[in-house]
């Protein structure tokens, strides 16, 4: 714990978390990004509709989830259908508002790499692969990106275009015909990137407190643009890091069990 | 149909070597013994096909059973990577693992493809993504209505399915419930399959229009108790997470998998056995 | 969304003149309520969908409200033709009717398709049949990877799907059980969807892997109890079979069927009086 | 009922039901079908599984249904799928032994109508339409046909193909690369008629007792073959008779509430 009261990670839960409204409909990858979703639903949005790629829909679990598949989650969604009907009825059926995803990495324009690291045939680094992701990219009105932020992350030339962000930018998305929006922020613990309107490179719009610019930077494999109106992260709530602390403390219980 | 047989019978029956396997289970009701019972067999030049591939099938490729692999995500779920996977794939051994990768929404897709009888699946999938230039089973083909491009991909027929199930009566009606993955799809697309289930009982009982396969559509029902551990069984146990995190230190070297491997799956006659050894040596460390 | 609303406010919002309307139901659950109330509000040139047209869209055809139906079994099961709209094919009576003949199998997939927002749906059909030279929206495909030679057809992508259910909560999630026909795909696979439930729970309380409907697929619930009949809804009523046999009679003529749709439907404010008043006339045919 | 202690249609009901195996998958139309498929259940073949287009998997009805989606169906059967998973996993996916049909009208290849009588666009009479059949007659490892035999169902030449039978005979469906064999016997009140081997025409095989040859050929649109070894259908036996009658009458009096 720094002495702003919270960790790196905190705010970036917190920050990611605050972009779930209420009642959203939220395709929810595993570690991370189910973390902030749970937390948005526990705080301020207990209506979010959480859906898992392993067939629960509505999961409203009182621990986080280690896998994508956990019996919590099963228990406690309105229901549970089959990973075929996810994928097909929910998500490509374009039901999803906002698809919540982590990456091993990312480039400027929000594309993401789980796959490899160097050439696919020869790989330095093998990544668990795509799982859901291309899709969920592809499908959701929206994509959220919440990950570390270091040089090895974030990274200049992905080796491997595993789920499609905003491409080589620009209009990139609407040639290519891809339905969603595709990211509209990327989350991390220094800060949050969000695409230019135009451009769609990734800006830095907000700090986290206690972060410069240039750590951003530093953490950052290319040179990242900073807004003009770069904005300073609200510091996370008690109430938010409350609720955050202890999801976490009945997560590590479980989870020893 | 659906006879009731010992696991070891039923694996040494309907897995041949060379034959395509898909052991389904999406993190739940992994079918866990069946692939130790694989592995005791000591088949070899398996294809195995799963969306997402996790510790059963390090163990299958870290065995040297496995020639090739179908998957869109293999890694220990929550823990980090498949290390004998890794291992396999960045440095051949114990040989080299051909892969083709697709992903989730795909391979969901061709299991419900395979279970109709069709011989591919279209999917808005993959546009922007590096994944068809690596596969050429991925292709685009154009709607013939409203001229939209959209991926086509091969169907999944497995030789076997393999699932693990909460019940069957004894006539071999099987009933799952819970996160049913594409368990059903897996085992009507295959050619054969086999159940294990947590137990046999005089009559399933099922709710209105729950997941019931039907005894004429399973090759065979093995009752092994525990057998989707330390995987999950709703209704029966939870998921051992703290197994899934011990893996990680087991799996990473090859020599400590070896080991491993050699007491607690070759050294056993059964999946009983194994969870008695297991018990030991799980107890052992936590001591 | 997910509103509840009564039936005939649902049915003003959401139903529009030359709106496409899916009414499903396989025999089970038949939206009937909705359609009387789609008659009384003397909606026009709808292209009616449904896999097996019966009553309910009989009574539509006559009363004119209907411009085009696509369907693949369209009679009064168990007992013979129906007869509205066999003098709206043969003699295009009230006007003509124009038709979209399909078969299950492939209007099946075409909800499919629809739910899963894919323009079209691939299925081995057609081979030997005539439809395909008479629906030049049947058409064949050939499989990217084997050559096989496949049906292709337009998904269904209704303006508004109508169905009945057992059960809503009062947030508008949707249970429904029993033979659910291709309900949930409708639904689905609609831009809008009205739902007539039985009766409004506190809790659902549904049972693993139930068909659940959640509130936000759903434009209106509508609390409409025995809206289903002469159809039945499974724990509830059974179906009304002398009912069906009566229809027979009924629409055998144009004009004893105008009467006896002015005084059952027109002539009656909604479901609840159109129950009273026929219980009254069968009552007396009975006796 | 004649002298002979049974009438037409029940001897048509009994030989049809016969000619299912215990165990046979079926997937059964409503009407005749329906009623032979269960009486073969209620009689010699408990175990066979009969599958109703709307749902229903393993229905075991005490009552006949009136419809093809009663709720007897549903509350008998093992399960009860959705109707596209029906059509897709079990019938496409090519579970089904035999699939046991009606029809309206059906030519010297066993062809079925049940679409219109007249020209399409200008029909004569409009029948209910091809339903389940076309993708039956073609999936199901063989097919059986139940209806009266009447000259105008048994026609020389068909004005709408809905469902292949055998096409133009011989080897058609194999060339047109229908999976299933293809009607296999042809059900009537009068015999039974089963495709010669070589030219797939229908050929009288068994003609039911007190039944004339005279009169199978006057009830048939064609010129009927007979075969040269025509045997006659066995007469329904006691336990058959009094299995199909408690069947109607229990069906009578539950559709008359």
């Amino acid at each position: 714990m720094s002495e702003l009261g919270f960790t790196p990670s905190e705010i970036m839960t917190v920050a990611a978390a605050r972009m779930l409204k209420n009642g959203t409909v939220c395709f929810v990858g595993i570690g991370l990004p189910s973390t902030a979703a749970n937390l948005a639903r526990l705080t301020h949005a207990p209506d979010v509709v959480l859906i898992y790629e392993s067939g629960p829909i509505g999961a409203k679990p009182s621990v986080l989830p280690l896998s994508i598949g956990d019996g919590e989650l099963a228990l406690t969604a309105d229901t549970v259908v089959s990973t075929p009907e996810i994928f097909r009825y929910w998500l490509q059926g374009g039901r999803i508002d906002v698809g919540f995803l982590g990456a091993a990495q990312i480039d400027r324009f929000a594309n993401i790499n789980t796959t490899v690291i160097g050439p696919y045939d020869k790989p330095k680094v093998r990544l668990p692969g795509a799982g859901g992701a291309p899709e969920i990219a592809a499908m959701a009105r929206e994509v959220l990106i919440i990950l570390q932020h270091t040089p090895r992350a974030f990274v200049p030339k992905l080796d491997f275009i595993t789920s499609a962000g905003h491409l080589d930018g620009g209009d990139a998305r609407e040639r290519a015909k891809l339905p969603g929006e595709g990211p509209t922020a990327v989350i991390t613990d220094l800060g949050i990137l969000t695409p230019d309107p135009v451009t769609k490179e990734l800006v830095l719009t907000s700090i986290h407190p206690g972060v410069s610019v240039e750590q951003v930077k530093a953490a950052t494999g290319w040179d990242l643009k900073i807004s003009n109106e770069l904005r300073t992260t609200p510091a996370p709530q008690p109430h938010e890091l409350k609720a955050l602390r202890d999801l976490q403390r009945r997560t590590a219980e479980a989870h020893a069990r | 149909m659906g006879r009731i047989l010992a696991l070891s019978d039923a694996v040494a029956e309907f897995i041949r070597d060379g034959d395509s396997v898909a052991m389904e289970g999406f993190t739940h009701l992994i079918p866990f013994a069946a692939g130790h019972e694989i592995v005791r067999q000591r088949r070899k030049r398996l294809t195995l096909i799963r969306m997402t591939p996790d510790l059963i099938y390090d163990q299958l490729i870290g065995m040297g059973c496995v020639e090739r692999m179908i998957f869109s995500w293999g890694g220990n779920p929550g823990v980090g990577s498949l290390h004998r996977f890794r291992d396999a794939v960045e440095k051949g051994w114990p040989h080299p693992l051909e892969i083709e990768e697709r992903s989730h929404a795909d391979l969901a897709n061709a299991y419900v493809a395979g279970a109709a009888n069709l011989p591919f699946a279209v999917l808005r999938g993959y546009v922007g993504s590096d994944l068809p230039k690596y596969n050429d089973r991925i292709r685009f083909i154009e709607c013939p209505f409203t001229g939209e491009k959209l991926a086509a991909v091969p169907s999944v027929r497995p030789d076997v399915a393999l699932i693990h199930a909460q019940k069957a009566d004894r006539k071999g009606n099987v009933l799952i419930w819970g996160i049913l993955g594409v368990q059903k799809e897996a085992v009507l697309a295959a050619k054969r399959a086999i159940v294990t289930v947590e137990e046999i009982v005089d009559e399933l009982d099922p709710w209105p229009n729950a997941c019931v396969l039907p005894h004429w559509v399973v090759s065979a029902v093995c009752h092994v108790p525990g057998g989707a551990y330390p995987s999950y069984a709703q209704g029966y146990y939870e998921r051992d997470n703290r197994f899934y995190q011990a893996w990680d230190e087991i799996a990473r070297s090859r020599e400590t998998f070896l080991a491993w491997m050699e007491k607690h799956v070759l050294g056993t006659r059964d999946f009983a056995e194994f969870r008695r050894v297991l018990a030991t040596t799980m107890g052992r460390e936590a001591a």
